[in-house]
Parts: structure tokens; C-alpha cells; sequence
């Protein structure tokens, strides 16, 4: 049992603070921001040149795809090491991450030649995958997905309609899956597809959230402004567009969501506002009747903060699991019940605290922190519907992590 | 005791949403949202020929002289229908100036608000964002026969469509409520931009002189009777919630019903079912408190502890609502393209406003705690601020 | 709407609180909890020669059995009298109810002899029921009850077993719900009996609760004692033990369940608490350290509050509804749902006020308020699961007040 | 950076586990709820022989040395088992004195505890029952080599079970603390009836003489070693509270498996499952943060805030976790004879002591609001009371 880190880990986060320090300057969050020095404007989502050098020093110093194998540009590193690199570059507002489950996807079932051409590129940020699993009609339920892929003599049509792609006008593939075979029971007719976005038949339809105008500041819970309907036309594409077995999609899919749950960012969005509502209260107290001398606050606060010590603890021990080289049995879920779930009440105990301020958007005289907390009303619940809801995780605990048994038949009430 | 709703009452409140289900669409709460003013005047005029912004105004002045209770019933159905009307701002202010005003500011006002012809807003909070005894910091000066005001107050409600506003100042020795036309000169407005895209605004008086005879009731006087005018604000803005919330609930019912996962409708899971149990029990504990505060008003009772209840349920509780609306619809709710969200920002934004729950629940420790007596539930609770309605109708005559 | 009462129910009110003053005295008091002032011993829960007395005085004011007809001996008032009546007498620790669900049923269901015969006598309690339905493998699931009635030429032959029929050693008839034909769908099958006590083959066998040594004082929330289990070996009942038609005894208790909910003492259990650590508060405040002092037990206390307020709105909601001649789609089950709950929420809650204190039971030294609180945390969560757990209750509102549907088979979790 | 146990640490608590599933039936505890002593002497001789008495104690003294992790471990056990052994008070007050105390006091204590022969408690807490800052009112006056004593105290561990209790005393400036033989004359008590069944005393010192030489640590300066004391005594009980707990859930998963309504076992409903998901969680949470602070202890590093988290989140969530059991079990888990209620008593009462939720959170804020400089999760926080383990081991040795 250990909860600190070795020296070596300590000199990591050292030298990845100073790198940021000297780095990310307001000017690269700015350009993040798409608020550019020129004025020039740019497909929101895709990086400026400020961004693109600032990836390449992060590239060079050998922080991106730290735990990817070196054969194909990794750099062969432990999953805490990428845990203290991520945590720091996280909070300072730039995310080293591949982008989703498609990499690990890729890195688990792809054929040595998919390896060696997605996962470097990943790495260097030359390529980029959107998530295409959601549908109109198949959320929590994905299974229930409707997207045909038809095998053809070469390759494959599609057709069909994803949901919520939220990067598919800047990322340059989509990490699709598609129903290959109709008439299998639902989970075993299902394929994963790695697509180029400009692949003829692809369309992207922006759907704007409600976290558009003003825009939310960055950090905040989903605070994307934008994401994505995309529709598939008859799209025509290779056999080698296949990642794995045909009809085998659903276990590749399924596994790589399960490792990219763990980490830093997903529960680093959900205690985010805790810190800063302490650091708000620090700072903001005038006279004997700020609310950082209001008992009744102050023990919600620390309340809030056992709460985030919590999802930390969760998120260490996920990591510690991963390192030994365990499985999870229900840990993971548990971290993904706990965190957003806590977020929630975080987000909303402080419009409580702020009053009136509390409503005040990003564009707002007088918003409070950039107006952080007034979005994070509007985005924190996403977190606990996202990649497996708060409802779905606790089935699982219950029947995977505790053994109880599925239901029998419809239960009729007494 | 009946908690329930007369008839009478049922069919005022059937009329109010007929009406809005007609009139109001979620295109037009949307058109409302970018427009500067923020209120469709048509729609603000037929509401007067139903009779809404009079319905508790004295009959002299044009008012049906209905007990509160009446206009908690139409708040809530405006909320249900989130529809851009000015009402709430209005009425309450009305409401001030008909009970403390004097007679000629009665005149001024009151026969055109009843007429959909006026629009009105109060101007208490300032920087520090506090409900009860807010630190003001603009000053009255008298001079002459006029006042001078200075200071900049904050989150007031519709006040680029208020042809007067009540501006609480500092008088020397106390505060006093002074009516002021907004456009008089030095009064200037920066929008602010809230969840509810409503229109909120900060006011900066400069050197803004009105008569000595435009202020409401005794001068350095004022506290108590802002005091009633908030409790009424705050009660109605929690009729207006409920009604939100409770339409954004059946949203969320019916899509449960609809939405299929797993072979089923999501709402035929018991996780879903027992979320919108609670979300039910809690729109209604809601409406019985917010129903109790408003039915002691209109019987002269002590009310402050009750006004405070409603306040402090709703904020939470409504919150607690609309954000499970939300997490079923999973992620349509979050689009903009979707409804969902015209109800949930204002919910959410209403939440914060005149008073936040540790403001309401301090106050009933006061009067449960700190007053002399045991305490029985559903007793008289130890009065904090009295106001009998012999004495209101007594001053107002 | 109206929140308040006439002038004659004020007075009404003032009448009975008069009453209670002059009657219910400290010696009454220590008589109904079982320490008589001559040092005798009667069988827990039957009435001393004080409680009779009272009973007798109470009866003559016309107080008991208020919403009976006349003709049963009976007042032939309303609800809400019976309401204003019944809370100030159990406020004053004095029960002045006909004991659960089986006086309505035999009203409802009854024959006109069997209403002769046990409505007068139960008011003058003369007669009182223990309740007889939950069994060993029949709890929440009532229907699965296996306890028999067989009939016979001229009555039934009962074999079975009751479990928490918890005033059996005291009352003198059972109000039972056994199975009179096996062979039909389970609610087909059941069959109510009213069967004096004494009747041979009837066994009580005490179950202790964890409220027993040492006892909670009166008002704890299940502060019971003692319950039983009643045993039935070949119990010969006559054919006019019936009540009701023979197999139609599910819906006879169902109906008389869901009128048992309505009243002062289903909600006056969930909140006295409340107001007792209001009072303690007030009454405790020496110093500036006191809880009374702490701005966050303060918060703590006015949620609880207003919680309270609900539970008590809820139940004149109920009143009012069955005032109106009415019946409930959710409400009766809504009060069920929150009144219990907060009732645990209170209790838990002032286990953080009292601190060390909060853990003393009645018959320790510096026991707080004779050990109420601490008992309350042994008995306040009992009230969620009787008579209708609140899981099942939460099912209804869902199902029959929202009209969301059953579900359809076993749920398959992604 | 490994936040589960080491093989060596799961091998101690198996061990641990074994032990007490073989010599703890439920038989001797409901004995020992009746016993006016309250443990068996056996057991403890038993525990002495694992070593557990001196896990943590020095070498010198015949103890292990090893770090406080190991006995929160066994303190889980002894919690699952709801064993009757007075390990927590013993320990946690052999600590102090090994930590504060004279050679002559840790050569006459230490070594008899190791050995099973000896069982110590504390007696800090007086009338007003706080945790932190308690007012004591029990004074020790000097006359010569003797201290006179008079004062009552409240809430005492084991005391008829113990032969030395450490007394917190006023001594004119400040707290002294003194190590008393518990058959002192002018020594009585009288027993508390908790919902624990646990023995609890309240300690009536009346002229009660001890030697000046029985002090630990300076004169008026005791309040830091009270203060680390309180925190072991905290935290160890957190891990004795989560053993109880995770045991009282995994009884009533199991009760859910077996128990059969409406056609299944009741836990196969959604409702039920996301109880059992969410009581794991809570304990999970509660076993971090526990561990958490016992690493930090043991690290030398500040640990107020740590401990505070653990004994206020397990406060909140053990409680619910075994009211949520009761549930489960339904009538069942109330009655006297079934023995759901010997974890579900204890759990609560542990709830209770050593410090409520609001006096820990009030300690948590503190050290988040009060001090300067940002807080940022997961680093360390501004410190409330340090105390390194380097300065503990100079100290101690």
C-alpha cells in the first residue's frame, strides 16, 4: 500500500510543470481557444500552428503515446507514468490523450499493417478519430445500432446515420461501427470500420449544444459547443478499412471503451469545480458575511471535498489494478457511478453558494470565473449519461461485481 | 381545509395554459431569447384582457382584487409554458405600489399595468449578491425636491422593457424605495448573460434625479416593505418553477414511455420508474409549501418562515428535477435544436434568484431556533416579521 | 384551497387539548408504559385500569370510532374530525385509532351481524385485532402467503404460521389472511378470517426486537418491543369467522390497507423527531459552542424542517382528497414514499448533532430526551418497509400514478 | 503509487479473518453485550499470542515496529467480526505512551500489553461531549509528588475492563495528560447503555491521587499529544467501523440473493441492485480514505485533514450502508434473535464518537479556506496540525 509516488515519478511531474510553464502560454490557449493573435478563423476543433508546435515539443520530449509500444512510435512507458504526465498536462488545459478508445482499438485487434500506420500518426497527431457507435436509436443500447455496412466483392457499402460524433468536421477518420450481418443475433453482427471523413458519402451536420452562446470556458464539464450528426451515403470503402474479424466488432469495441475509462481525465472533469469553488471562496472573502465564513457552506465544501478525495482514491485504484496487470471486476464502474455523479452535486451546491452570480454564462459582465460554473450546470449530468450511464454501471456492479442475479420475468406489484 | 384547488381556481389555471398552449410556442420563447427587449407586447396585451396583470390589484384601479393564491396559479402556468412575459417583475412591483404607494402613484401605475400598457421591475440587490439585507451602496441624496441617486444594482429583471422600476437606496439613517422612470436621465444598463437568456441587467444610476415624492412609503423607512415584496417575489418566482418544472417532468415521462433501449421502453426500467416517482413527490411538496405561503398571505398570517420553505424546497428540489429530465432524455436534451433545455436553463437560473437556500434555511433556524417556545409542526412557528392583511388593507386604502 | 380550520374545528381542537390536560396525567402515562404506581404486572400492551378509565372517558366525549356509523356505535363523522382528534391525542401518546386495517374491512366487507357484533366492540375496544397476513416467505410479496383454510362441512381448519403479528399476546381476535384454494392464481385463493384468540390450536410465540432491553420510550419510531410469531395447528373456526365472500379476501385487505394509510399517525411517526431536536436545540444552547450556535446544524435542521412540512402536507392533501369523496392515483403512496424516508433522514441526521450523547438508550445515564433519538435510529427505517416498502410504493406511482409501463423480460445490460 | 494491499498486508488480514471467524461466534458476543467486563480473557491472551496487542509497538517492547497500516487491517477484522476485544483503546493509548511517555512508563506498560496481560483506555471527553477542543473541566492540582484529581468524564472505552486509563486533566495553564491505575481510590463509574452494548463508562474522579511522575509529556502542553491520539483513535476506528460494515453488507448481498418476492430473489430488482452498488461504493470509499490517512501517519506526513475525511465520510456512510442492510432484510433484521443487529447497533454507534461529521468538516475547512495558497486535489493540503513521524520516533526514542 502506497500512496505516493517514487522520486523519479515526482522529477516526471517536476519537469512536465516547468515544461508547461515555459510552454503553454496564455498565446497557445488562446489559439486552443480559437481566439488566434491574426484574427484568422479556423474550423473550430482543429489545431493552429501555436498548438501544432507546442504537440510537437510535447512529441519530442516523448510525452505523447507514452504507453504505446516504440515499434510504432511509443514510447513503451507504464500507464502511471502516462497517469502524472496526463494529470498535469490536463489541468493545464491541453490533452495529450490519442482521443478515445479508437487507438487502444486499433493497437488490440488492428492487422500489423493498420498498427503501423494509424498508431504513429495517432501519436503525432497527424491522424484523428471520431467516435461513430451512437445512434439516433441506439444510446445506452448500442447494441441496437442500425448503420449497415454491406460486404461487396472488394469491400463494404455504407449506410446509415451515427449521433453525437462531436469531432467529425475536424478529425481526419471515423472509428465507426456498423451492423455486417443483419440477420445474427444483435451483438454478433456488428464490425468496426476506421474510415477516412473524406471518403465521398460522408456527410457531417453540426448539432449545436445547448453550451453554444456564449461558449462554455474551457475545463467545464462538457462544455463542447459543438458536436456532429454524420450520415452515411453509400459509402464505398476498402476490405482494409476493417478493424478485426468481420462480425466480431462488438468485443473490440466493448474492450477498448473498458480501458479508456481509465485515467486521468475522467475523473479529473468531475473535481475540476470543487478545487475551484474552494480557491473562489479563498479568495472572495469580504466581511463577515462572505459565504466563505458561512459555517453552513463551509461544511458543504469539505463535505464536496471528501467527495473528490474519493474519486481520486477511485481513479488510484483503477490505475493501481492496471499496473499490477489485474482486471477489473467492478471497480471501473464504480469510479464511473462515483465521479460524474459527484460532479453533479458539486456543480449544483455551488449555484447555491454563488446566488445570483451563479447564472452568469461565459460572456456575461460579472460571471464568476468566466462564468465555469453557470456551464458546468448545463454540462455536468452528460458525464453520468456518456460512454455507459450511472444506471448501466450500477447493473453491473450489481450482477458482475456482487453476483446478483438478472431478473426473471416482469414482476407484478403486490 | 382543503388543499386541494376550488373549481374556480382549476378553471383559471385551465384557461391560463389553454391560452399559452395557443399562444405561446417554443419558437416564439426562442425568438424572445435574442430579442433585446425580451417580451412580445401582443401577447403581453392579451394577457391583460384576460385579466392577469390585474387579477390581485385593487378593483379601483381596474383589478380584480383576487386573493395572491390566483396569480401563483397563472405564474405557475407561464412558467410551464416558459413564456416571455414580464409578469412576475410586473406584479410584484405593482403589488408594492398599490399596498405602500400614495394615491397618485396608484393612479399613475396601477390602471396602466392592468391595461397591458406598462411593464414594471424592482432594483434592490448590488454587488454583494444577498437577498435578505443586501449591503446597498446607492445612495439617495435629497435635494430640494428631488432625490439624487447613485449606485449600480444588479440582476435586475426585465428592465429594458420597465417603464418604471423600484430602486431601493440608502438614505442616511436607512433605506428608502424610491419609483423611477427608466428613462430618466443617467440610468444606463450593460446586459447580463444568464442560463435563463433572459433579460437580467446591471443598472447604474448616475446622478439620476426623481421627485421626493416618487419614493414608496417612509423615507429610511423601507426595509419592511421590501421585505414583503421580496417574500411575494420570492413565493411567485416558486409558482413559476413549479410550473416549469412540472411541464419539463412530463416531458421527460413521455419520452421515458417512447424511448426504447434494450427492447423496452427506458421507462419500463424500475431505476427510470422510481426517478420519475421522485421527481413527482418532489414537484408536489414544492406546490404544497409554495400553496401554504401563498394561501397565509392572503389570510394576513405570519408567512415569512412558509415563504422560505417554498423558496428553499424549490431551489433544490426543482434543480433536482430538471437535471433528471435531462439525464433521461440522455443526450438530446443537451442539443440546442431539442426544447428540453428552454425549461431546464430557467429552472436552473430561477434557482439562484432571490434567495439561495442557506439565505431561506438561516432564516427558519432564526425563527425555530432562536425564538422563545416549543415548537409543534403545523403550529404557529414564532414570527420572524409579522404583516397581518388587516393592516396591508389598512395602509393601502 | 384552504390551509386552516373552521372555527369549529378550532374549537373542536382546543376541546380535546382540554381533555388531555385534565385526563391524560403523568400517572396515566406511567400506567400505559407499564409501570403501574402499585408495583403490579399485566401482560405488556394490555390496558391498565387508568387506560380503561381514560378509554371510557374518551368514548363518552364521543371521541373513538368517529367515522363509524351510528348505528355501530359509531359518531358518523367526518375524516377530517377524526383527523384533528386523533393528532393531538397521539401527540399526547394516547392512540385512539381501532388498531390497523381490519375495523374498515369488517365495515366494508362485513356481514351485518359480523358489523353488529364487532364494530361497537371494537370501539369500545372491547375487541381488539392483531393483524395476521405477513408470513415466514410473505412479506413484501404478501401474496405468496401459504397458510391454510381448509374448509370443512361447517367452517374452516387453519395450519400455518403468522410472523410480526405483533399485538397477539394482547389482542383478542386475529384479523388472518389465509389460503382458502391452492389451486388458484395466488390473489384468487385468500380468504380473511376474524378468529378470537383463545381459540384452541392458536399459538404466540414472543419475538423480541431489538427496541426491547432496554425499551424505547413512548413515540420512538417502532419503538416496539415485542412481536410474535403465531402458530396455527388445526385451529376449527365456524363458517361465520368469514368476512367476505370465501377466496375474495385479496382485495377486501387491499382496500382496507390503502384507507389504513390515510391519517395523522402515519405522518406524526416521521416527524416528531423534528421537532424534539428543535427543541433540544433551543433548550440546549449554553455556550457558543452549543449546536444550536453552528450555522451548519442550523442549515441542517431547516432542511429537515421543511421536509417535515411536507410530510404533513402531504398527509392534508390525502385529507383532502378523501374529504372530497376522491380516490388517490399516487398521492396515498407518495406520502408513503416520504414520510418514512424522511423520517430516517432525520434520524441519522441528529446522530451528527448529538455526537456520543446520541447513542445513549433510555435507560442510561445522560440518556438525551429518555434515549428517543437513539432508539429512533434502531426502529426509524422499519417504517419503509411495513405495510408497503417504499420500493413498492416508488412501483405505483410509477406504474399507476405516471402510467409508465411493466417492463417487458429480462433486461439484457450492454 | 499501489493503492491495494501488499501480499504480506492481505496475509496478515487473512490470518486476521480466519482467526476471528474460528474463535468469534456470535454466541460470545451477545455473552459479552451481558458481561459486566465485557471480554473474554481468553481471546485477548489469544490476540496477544498473533501479536496483535503489539503490532505496532517498538521491538524494545516486545511489539513488531510495524507501521499503523497493519493494525487498521486487524482492526477491520476485529470490526467484521464484531469481536469483544478492547484492542482499540488499548492500542491506541500503548501508542501515546510509546510515542510520550517516560522509559519507566513504557517499561511498565508496554510490555504487559504485548502480552495480553494488560488493557488500557483514555478519558478525555467531558459534558459537552465535543471532540476537538473539549472543555475539561477535571482538574489536577500538584500537591508535593502527587496530583489530586476530581472531574468526571464521559464516554470512556473499557473501562471496567482496563487497568490504566489515560486522564486529560486542567493543570492551571493548560491540559496535562496522566496515566492512572483504574483501582485508584476516589475512582467510580457508572456504566452507559448504548446501542453499541459496548462498556462505556462515565469516570467519576473524586481526590483521586496520582504520582506527578504518571504524566505524559510536559505539564499544560499535552493538548498536541491529545490531539494525535484522537486522530489514531479516529481513523483506527474508522477501519474497525468498515470491517462491520462491508460484513453487515455482504450479509444482507447475500440475504438479497436468497430471499425470494415475487417470484425471484428480491435481488434481481433494479432497486435493490443499485442499493447493494451503492453501499459498495460507499465502503470502498470510505477503505481509501481510510488507508489514506494510516499511509500518511505512517509516512510522517501531515494527516489532519486526511483523518478528518475518513471519520466524516464513514460517519455519513457506514450509517447508511447499514440502514440500507436493515432494509434489505426487511422484519427480519429488527428482531432480537437474528443477528443482523450486532453489526447494525455497533456500526451506529461508532458513527457517533470520536468526532461527528460537522466537527470533522469544520476541521477540513479550515485547512481548505482559512490558509493562504491554492488548493489543487491530490496535493498536499495547508496543514492544520503537523507532526512528522521522524519528529515521533526522535520523540519516542
Amino acid at each position: 500500500m502506497d500512496f505516493g509516488y517514487t522520486p523519479d515519478q515526482e522529477a516526471l511531474r517536476r519537469e512536465v510543470l516547468d515544461f508547461i510553464e515555459a510552454n503553454v502560454t496564455p498565446e497557445v490557449l488562446a489559439e486552443r481557444d480559437g481566439k488566434d493573435a491574426d484574427g484568422s478563423t479556423r474550423p473550430r476543433g482543429r489545431a493552429g500552428p501555436r498548438m501544432k508546435e507546442l504537440y510537437d515539443k510535447i512529441h519530442r520530449r516523448g510525452w505523447l503515446g507514452i504507453t504505446y509500444p516504440k515499434e510504432y512510435g511509443g514510447q513503451g512507458g507504464d500507464r502511471l507514468t502516462q497517469f502524472i504526465v496526463e494529470e498535469e498536462f490536463l489541468r493545464a488545459g491541453i490533452n495529450i490523450g490519442l482521443g478515445g478508445s479508437g487507438a487502444p482499438a486499433v493497437l488490440a485487434a488492428g492487422t500489423e499493417e493498420q498498427k503501423r500506420y494509424f498508431i504513429p500518426r495517432l501519436i503525432r497527431r497527424e491522424i484523428s478519430f471520431c467516435l461513430g457507435f451512437t445512434e439516433p436509436h441506439a444510446g445506452a443500447d448500442l447494441a441496437a445500432l442500425r448503420c449497415r455496412a454491406t460486404p461487396t466483392q472488394d469491400g463494404y457499402i455504407i449506410n446509415g446515420q451515427k449521433m453525437y460524433t462531436t469531432s467529425a468536421h475536424s478529425a481526419t477518420h471515423i472509428y465507426l461501427m456498423a451492423r455486417t450481418d443483419p440477420e445474427a443475433p444483435r451483438h454478433d453482427g456488428i464490425s468496426i470500420f476506421l474510415i477516412p471523413m473524406d471518403t465521398p458519402g460522408i456527410t457531417v451536420r453540426p448539432l449545436w449544444t445547448i453550451q453554444n452562446n456564449p461558449e462554455a470556458p474551457h475545463g467545464t464539464t462538457y462544455g463542447e459547443a459543438r458536436t456532429n450528426e454524420t450520415f452515411f451515403d453509400d459509402v464505398r470503402i476498402p476490405k482494409s478499412a476493417l478493424l478485426g474479424e468481420e462480425n466480431k466488432g462488438w468485443g473490440i469495441g466493448a474492450a477498448a471503451l473498458n480501458l479508456d475509462r481509465v485515467g486521468a481525465s475522467r475523473y479529473l472533469i468531475s473535481i475540476r469545480r470543487d478545487e475551484d469553488i474552494v480557491n473562489w471562496l479563498k479568495e472572495n472573502r469580504d466581511g463577515p458575511d462572505a459565504p466563505a465564513e458561512n459555517a453552513a457552506i463551509r461544511d458543504k465544501v469539505a463535505e464536496l471535498w471528501i467527495e473528490a478525495q474519493v474519486c481520486r482514491l477511485m481513479t488510484l485504484r483503477s490505475m493501481s489494478i492496471v499496473q499490477r496487470g489485474g482486471r477489473f471486476t467492478y471497480e471501473g464502474s464504480a469510479e464511473k457511478v462515483w465521479a460524474p455523479e459527484h460532479g453533479v452535486k458539486t456543480t449544483e451546491a455551488i449555484t447555491q453558494m454563488l446566488g445570483p452570480y451563479g447564472q452568469l454564462l461565459s460572456s456575461s459582465p460579472h460571471a464568476v470565473e468566466e462564468g465555469v460554473f453557470a456551464h458546468n450546470v448545463m454540462g455536468a449530468f452528460q458525464s453520468g449519461i456518456n460512454h455507459g450511464s450511472v444506471q448501466i454501471m450500477r447493473d453491473q456492479i450489481a450482477r458482475r461485481g456482487l453476483g446478483l442475479p438478472s431478473q426473471r420475468r416482469s414482476r407484478k406489484p403486490a | 381545509m382543503d388543499v386541494l384547488l376550488t373549481e374556480e381556481q382549476d378553471m383559471i389555471r385551465t384557461a391560463a395554459r389553454e391560452f399559452l398552449e395557443g399562444e405561446c410556442t417554443t419558437k416564439l420563447v426562442r425568438d424572445m431569447e435574442a430579442d433585446p427587449v425580451g417580451y412580445p407586447p401582443g401577447l403581453w396585451k392579451k394577457a391583460a384582457e384576460l385579466g392577469w396583470q390585474g387579477m390581485c390589484l385593487p378593483e379601483d384601479y381596474g383589478g380584480s382584487g383576487l386573493p395572491l393564491v390566483y396569480l401563483g396559479l397563472v405564474l405557475q402556468e407561464v412558467g410551464r409554458a416558459v413564456a416571455p412575459l414580464p409578469l412576475h417583475s410586473t406584479t410584484v412591483a405593482a403589488l408594492t405600489i398599490a399596498r405602500d404607494g400614495t394615491e397618485a402613484q396608484r393612479q399613475a401605475i396601477l390602471p396602466a399595468v392592468v391595461r397591458g400598457e406598462m411593464v414594471l421591475t424592482w432594483a434592490i440587490t448590488e454587488r454583494d449578491g444577498r437577498h435578505f439585507n443586501p449591503a446597498i451602496e446607492t445612495t439617495a441624496v435629497v435635494e430640494g425636491d428631488e432625490v439624487v441617486i447613485n449606485g449600480t444594482k444588479l440582476f435586475v429583471d426585465n428592465f429594458p422593457a420597465a417603464d418604471h422600476c423600484l430602486v431601493a437606496c440608502r438614505t442616511g439613517e436607512g433605506l428608502s424605495l424610491f419609483l423611477v422612470d427608466t428613462r430618466s436621465p443617467g440610468i444606463s444598463q450593460r446586459s447580463l448573460v444568464t442560463t435563463a437568456k433572459d433579460r437580467q441587467s446591471e443598472v447604474i444610476f448616475k446622478d439620476v434625479r426623481v421627485p421626493v415624492a416618487s419614493r414608496i412609503g417612509p423615507l429610511n423607512e423601507a426595509g419592511p416593505i421590501i421585505e414583503v415584496m421580496l417574500d411575494r417575489a420570492s413565493v411567485l418566482l416558486c409558482a413559476q418553477m413549479l410550473g416549469a418544472t412540472r411541464k419539463d417532468a412530463e416531458m421527460a415521462i413521455d419520452y421515458a414511455k417512447m424511448r426504447e433501449a434494450f427492447g423496452q421502453p427506458i421507462g419500463a426500467f424500475q431505476s427510470v420508474q422510481h426517478m420519475c416517482a421522485d421527481m413527482i413527490i418532489w414537484i408536489d411538496g414544492g406546490e404544497l409549501l409554495t400553496y401554504e405561503a401563498l394561501w397565509r398571505m392572503d389570510q394576513g398570517l405570519p408567512h415569512s418562515v412558509e415563504v422560505s420553505q417554498a423558496k428553499a424546497f424549490c431551489n433544490d428540489r426543482c434543480e433536482a428535477v430538471v437535471r433528471n429530465a435531462q439525464i433521461i432524455h440522455g443526450g438530446i436534451g443537451f442539443m440546442m435544436e431539442f426544447d428540453l433545455h428552454l425549461w431546464f436553463r430557467r429552472v436552473s437560473s430561477w434557482t439562484m434568484r432571490l434567495g439561495t437556500s442557506y439565505e431561506h434555511r438561516a432564516r427558519i433556524a432564526k425563527a425555530l431556533i432562536d425564538l422563545p417556545g416549543r415548537v409543534i409542526l403545523g403550529r404557529p412557528v414564532p414570527v420572524v416579521m409579522e404583516e397581518t392583511r388587516e393592516e396591508e388593507l389598512r395602509r393601502s386604502a
